[in-house]
């Protein structure tokens, strides 16, 4: 049987992003966009999860991995007669080569995967604050490198004629993609290993558990998520690669920490949750129609009413909209349990 | 006389000195925020902005300098103190983690408030701009303004250490700093440190605001966000968790930014975060407590 | 008049319950043990007194004033001073600024004679005044502790194992300090492992264990070392 | 923190709630029309940088719609729908552009930077609008850009080219033979100027005496290196300083008053992105020998007293519209757009719509005559109104107009 509560930890998240895209295509095809937007950041929030959910660290480098992968998905699906107007400075080998729509998002996997790696290999040593400070260098670095750096893609331009193939289907399968990978990757011993040094990293390091190691590959595989989605979300509309970064690493870290940090449910909700609702009050500004009667928001709306939500739900539940727990069929408790949930009390 | 040394020259240096200076502060500001609570504040660039806006405002208004200011200080030490009512004190007992986050959103809310309220444009804040005029040394011309940052944080600075080591206040600081638990055992007021801290923390976001805004001029809502984080690493690297090796890390990271804004040929100077940030990155990687920290101090996890 | 009592406390963390229904009672000039096995809530006693543990039940009262559900800053205010487990010194700080923070709990309106009580009592520490505290050696550390407890001028004086850790013949300099205390007139409340020496010197000695009370012991039970055994297996 | 498992279902179900309000948002229906209108469906800023842009067209062209209404074209009225993009969010634009398409837009009119307006665009051209920029200061808004299907892509505004070739002549007409260049690097408007203007100068005889460039704080987080700019330029004294930047960003007046206080007193020549009198300072050292080109003098002195006459309209409104000269590209842009319907017969068809445009040589509009043609969908050949600004007060200092557009995107 204990295969079937497996299943409903897998099932749960799932099930949110099967609705969101069924509810995508009930609505205004116009609203369309808000909604595949949430499923794209429903894919980076659940490849931040990967790695801070599991190891307990935060970084704050995960937007460049999101930034790498759209710049690659990018650069490489952009039309050679187009590449030459705009990108002039763009280097011959990248100028020449042109790979087809999942062939890019795989490519932006890869691409995010290793530069997680690269990354990771020296800072993964760090711990703490200045891990977080030298992942936040990470960011900045990247952001600086894509904006200005005219020989790798457009810098300050969007990567206009971008084929927007980042629709309903695509959107819904790269959710689930990401939720399945993080999904199978929570049930390695990998995972349960990090998962020992989060909750006691002298223990773990004392069974035998190499932090370092651990962490890297969560770091590295979360890398390759985010890659995937930022592939996903150049796909989805002509971004500035560059562009992704303070605010969209503000913005999906607050999702997964008011979802719950500890789970995957977590990750997704807070997803839909935040980013619901920012979209909502964002479509409101331009006027739309609930059950009836019309509904208009001052501009701006949207961001307050995230801020403030972001900091109430901090507040008064610190562990996240979902306590950061799986989704798990009633049984009874057993006294593991209960020690557990003594210690996170 | 000139500094022979790459294309350095004095009014550069000066520059240098000068933001070392105003981030040196703001290093000690979100530093001692730190001690007391743990909580790495990232709203402390939105204090600044906050700050400069008022100045703005102050000086649109006709007020005369010496009002403007006095505006930009009750500005922002009404906002700490409500910050640290409405959100540090409730999420005091939280984890690290959870706090930097709520700190993120009051970060976003506030520049999306300034941004609904003043644009995206901002303001001016002419005021003092005439501290921009430069003074004549010796055949150098230094920017008022620059030695004026310069002197003010030392200043500063100088009050401060006295008020860490002489008063009563300061000496429950520095020990709840260091232990909160038994610093209250003894009977050290949690809520007083805890104000007295967010307090010298918004004295200094004020007074950099104040610098920052006449180097800079024009306050957007974004203003001061970039300067905090480059604070931020500059902390880390000197070491959180004491003031003076904040205070110098903070002041290095300024200096450097200053110093090679300067140099840095035009063709390059776009890529000035990226030597920035790469430079603090090798230094965390081979001092991982900090540049100036003794010895093996634990290091929050968060 | 009694100085401070405790009455049936309880104190629970999550689902454990550390202490039940104790009750003791502290008077001005005595010295009174609390001893028992690891665990057996001796800690959490104090802590609960200071505020600074959860109390689930019964009272804690200083001359008839409940200090339960106040925060620990103010029951340090109100006369009581803890000596912590572990001495918990500021090493980064001088030992004259250590002192300075025992100020802190120093009740509105008392002078208590500034420092001068901490220098009288452990002559050493004025000598090291203006070192830092983290190189002393441990007896002066603890030493340190103390003295920095006495500066608030308290009129109970809580100690949380302060034998640990020392040599033997530091231990007498410390317990020697303690009779002198008593007898300036403060009431002490020892939380200590080492028993015998404890049961010798306090007025009354509690057995704690599995939270409960379970025997009191005077002076005179001191060479009885099968009571005290048998308190212990209990 | 304690969760039942209950209390977590209902999260999830509040969570699915959420999206439950935001689908039935989104049951809502298009307006029909009976009386076939032109409609046209115009994604604007309204908190973003290109606000300061993209308003007072709007305000301007309103004003025009409501002119062109009396009479009609052939018969029909026009009607503006609008879409709010905030800030030129992906998307929000994209959205905008479907929610006014699927609200029976004609034409599709977008903001005043070709890289924001790009999810606009895309969506436009996907369904075979014609795609209208008032005021992209590019050649970009067009086949270069977009590629074929870039045809249906037209701006209003002016070829960066021709802008800073212009800036030349007036530099070299007035004896500054010698220039420092800054160039503002976080548009690809600004640097098309400045490279522009360099060209032309050179090809006039003049001398560079010194390059830098820096990134404006509007767009760059935290960059100052426009204070090294300045520096850098005290350092090489020439007759002219040229830099393109926005007055509504961040370097402008930090940049000017970095060199006035350092006692550099040379003129500062800028486009049409540093028009206006709203940046400058309200207090302390005033703007003082400060010149810039644009499409129209916002302050009473143009040489056209219809362009005069609605500066003064929209400035009664709404002080803020007539800020810059930029206004005039909105009814300029009406002005195109009902020549073009006119000449396709009535036809609103993007493809016929373009055809037409892409034929217009010296077609008479609020902001002057237009020409484009089939390479270049923006606006060259402008007269520009040349202004400087002394003691924060802007005077008329006459026209000037691009005599050779050196590398000319048209050639």
């Amino acid at each position: 049987m204990t295969w079937i509560r497996r299943a409903v930890e897998l099932l749960a998240p799932a099930l949110l992003i099967l609705g969101t895209a069924l509810l995508a295509l009930e609505v205004s095809s116009y609203l369309q966009a808000y909604f595949l937007d949430t499923l794209v950041k429903v894919a980076i929030v659940v490849a931040l999860y990967v790695f801070i959910g599991n190891s307990g660290v935060l970084s704050f480098g995960h937007v460049s991995f999101v930034a790498v992968g759209a710049w690659t998905a990018g650069v490489l699906t952009v039309p050679e007669d187009q590449k030459r107007i705009t990108m002039p400075g763009l280097a011959h080998f990248l100028l020449t080569t042109s790979v087809g729509n999942v062939a890019s998002l795989v490519l932006a996997a890869v691409v995010g995967g290793i530069f997680a790696f690269a990354v990771g290999l020296p800072l993964m040593r760090l711990s703490g604050l200045a891990a977080g400070i030298a992942t936040f260098g990470v960011l900045e670095i990247t952001n600086n490198v894509l904006t200005y750096e005219q020989r790798i893609g457009p810098g300050l331009n969007a990567f206009s004629s971008v084929p927007s193939t980042t629709g309903i289907w695509q959107a819904t399968i790269g959710g689930l993609v990401c939720v399945v990978v993080a999904y199978a990757y929570q049930r390695t011993r990998f995972s349960r290993m990090l998962r020992a040094t989060r909750e006691d990293p002298a223990a773990a390091a004392a069974a035998g558990i190499s932090i370092y190691r651990q962490r890297l590959l969560a770091f590295t595989l979360s890398g390759a998520l985010a890659g995937f989605a930022g592939g996903l979300y150049v796909h989805l509309q002509p971004l500035q690669a560059g562009s992704l970064s303070l605010n969209l690493t503000f913005v999906t870290l607050a999702m997964l920490v008011v979802g719950g940090s500890g789970s995957l449910l977590g990750a997704v909700v807070g997803a839909l949750a935040l980013n619901g609702i920012f979209s909502f009050f964002s479509a409101a500004t331009n006027t739309v129609d609930v059950l009836g009667w019309s509904f208009t928001v001052p501009s701006g709306t949207a961001e307050l009413t995230l801020g403030m939500l972001m900091a109430i739900v901090l507040i008064l539940r610190p562990n996240g909209l979902t306590g950061g727990r799986e989704l798990s069929l009633p049984r009874r408790r057993s006294v593991a349990d209960l020690e557990k949930a003594r210690a996170t009390t | 006389m000139t500094l022979a040394f790459l294309n350095l020259t004095w009014p550069t240096f000066a520059n240098g000195l000068a933001l070392g200076g105003v981030y040196a502060l703001m290093a000690v500001g979100i530093g001692l925020v730190f001690g007391v609570l743990r909580l790495v504040n990232f709203a402390y660039g939105q204090l600044i902005m906050a700050g400069a806006f008022a100045l703005a405002f102050g000086s649109q208004w006709g007020f005369p300098n010496w009002a403007s200011i006095l505006f930009c200080f009750g500005v922002v030490l009404g906002l700490s103190v409500l910050m640290d009512l409405l959100v540090f004190r409730p999420l005091r007992t939280h984890s690290p983690a959870v706090m930097l986050v709520a700190t993120f959103a009051v970060a976003f809310l506030l520049q999306n408030i300034a941004l609904l309220a003043f644009g995206p444009l901002g303001k001016s804040a002419g005021a003092l701009a005439i501290l921009n005029a430069p003074w004549d040394i010796g055949g150098v011309f230094i920017k008022k303004i620059a030695v004026i940052s310069f002197a003010t944080a030392v200043g500063c600075l100088v009050i401060l250490q006295l008020l860490l080591t002489r008063t009563p206040l300061g000496l429950h600081m520095r020990a709840a700093a260091m232990d909160f638990r038994t610093a209250r055992l003894l009977g050290v007021r949690a809520n007083w440190v805890i104000s007295g801290a967010v307090i010298v923390s918004g004295l200094f976001a004020a007074v950099s605001a104040v610098m920052l805004s006449v180097q800079e001029l024009t306050v957007v809502p974004t203003f001061g966000t970039q300067d905090t984080i480059l604070v931020l690493a500059g902390v880390v690297l000197g070491g959180l968790n004491r003031p003076i090796p904040a205070t110098l890390g903070g002041f290095s990271i300024g200096f450097a930014n200053g110093i090679l804004g300067g140099v840095l040929p035009s063709n390059q100077s776009q890529y000035l975060p990226s030597f920035l940030f790469a430079a603090v990155i090798v230094v965390l990687l081979v001092r991982p407590n900090g540049l100036f920290a003794r010895g093996g101090g634990t290091v929050e996890r968060v | 008049m009694t100085a401070l009592t405790v009455e049936k406390l309880s104190i629970r963390y999550g689902a454990v319950e550390a202490v039940r229904g104790l009750s003791l009672e502290v008077k001005p000039g005595e010295i009174v043990g609390l001893i028992g096995p690891n665990g057996a809530g001796k800690s959490s006693t104090l802590h609960a007194i200071m505020g600074a543990a959860p109390v689930t039940g019964g009272d804690v009262r200083l001359d008839g004033t409940s200090l339960v559900g106040r925060r620990p800053e103010d029951v340090a205010r109100r006369g009581i001073a803890l000596v912590p487990e572990g001495r918990r010194i500021f090493g980064e700080l001088t030992v004259d600024e250590n002192l300075r923070l025992g100020l802190a709990g120093r009740r509105r309106g008392r002078n208590g004679g500034g420092l001068t009580r901490a220098f009288d009592l452990f002559p050493i520490l004025r000598e090291f005044r203006s070192r830092q505290a983290g190189v002393l050696s441990g007896g002066q550390q603890q030493q340190l502790a103390i003295g920095r407890a006495l500066v608030a001028d308290p009129d109970v004086l809580l100690l949380d194992e302060p034998s640990l850790g020392l040599a033997p013949k530091i231990v007498d300099v410390v317990f020697e300090a303690l009779t002198q205390i008593r007898d300036s007139g403060l009431g002490v409340l020892l939380v200590e492992q080492r028993a015998q020496r404890t049961v010798a010197l306090a007025d009354r000695s509690h057995v704690l264990a599995n939270g409960e009370l379970r025997l009191t012991l005077g002076p005179e039970d001191a060479s009885d070392t099968d009571r005290l055994v048998a308190a212990y297996l209990a | 923190m304690r969760v039942s498992k209950r209390a977590r279902w209902a999260l999830v179900i509040v969570a699915a709630a959420a999206l439950v309000l935001a689908a039935a948002a989104a049951a809502r229906t298009s307006s029909s029309s009976a009386k076939k209108p032109i409609v046209i469906g115009w994604a604007f800023d309204n908190k973003g940088p290109m606000q300061p842009f993209d308003t007072p067209a709007l305000a301007a062209a309103q004003l025009e719609v409501a002119k062109v209404n009396k009479k009609g074209v052939d018969g029909r009225k026009i009607v503006i729908k609008t879409c709010k993009t905030q800030g030129d969010d992906p998307t929000t634009s994209k959205t905008c552009a479907d929610k006014l398409i699927s609200q029976g837009a004609n034409v599709i009119f977008t903001t005043c930077d070709v890289d924001l307006a790009s999810p606009v665009v895309q969506e436009s051209l996907k369904h075979h609008l014609l795609t209208i920029a008032p005021c992209i200061g590019t050649d970009q808004m067009g086949p270069k850009r977009f590629g074929k299907a870039g045809k249906l892509a037209y701006s209003f505004g002016n070829v960066a080219q021709d802008e800073g070739s212009a800036m030349a002549q007036l530099a070299w007409n007035k004896g500054w033979k010698t220039a420092d260049l800054a160039t503002d690097t976080v548009i690809v408007y600004f640097k098309a100027v400045v490279t522009a203007f360099k060209a032309r100068f050179k090809q006039l005889g003049g001398k560079i005496n010194y390059e830098t460039s820096y990134q404006d704080p509007a767009l760059q987080q935290g960059s100052t290196n426009f204070h090294n700019a300045a520096s850098g330029i005290e350092q090489h004294p020439a007759k002219v300083i040229v830099t393109v930047t926005s007055g509504s960003y961040g370097a402008q007046l930090p940049f000017i008053t970095d060199l006035r206080t350092a006692g550099v007193n040379t003129p500062i020549l800028n486009s049409w992105a540093g028009d206006g009198t709203y940046w400058l300072p309200t207090s302390g050292p005033k703007v003082t020998n400060y010149w810039y080109v644009t499409y129209a003098n916002a302050f009473g002195h143009d040489p056209s007293a219809a362009v005069n006459k609605l500066a003064k309209t929209l400035r009664a409104a709404n002080p803020f519209n007539a800020a810059t000269g930029g206004f005039v590209t909105g009814p300029a842009a009406i002005d195109g757009l009902v020549t073009a319907i006119k000449r396709a017969n009535g036809s609103l068809l993007g493809s016929k719509l373009a055809a037409v445009m892409e034929k217009f040589h010296k077609v008479p509009t609020l902001s002057g005559n237009v020409s484009f043609s089939k390479k270049l969908h923006s606006v060259f050949g402008r007269e520009y109104r040349v202004v400087e600004i002394n003691n924060n007060k802007p005077i008329a200092k006459g026209t000037i107009t691009a005599k050779v557009v050196p590398n000319s995107p048209d050639a």
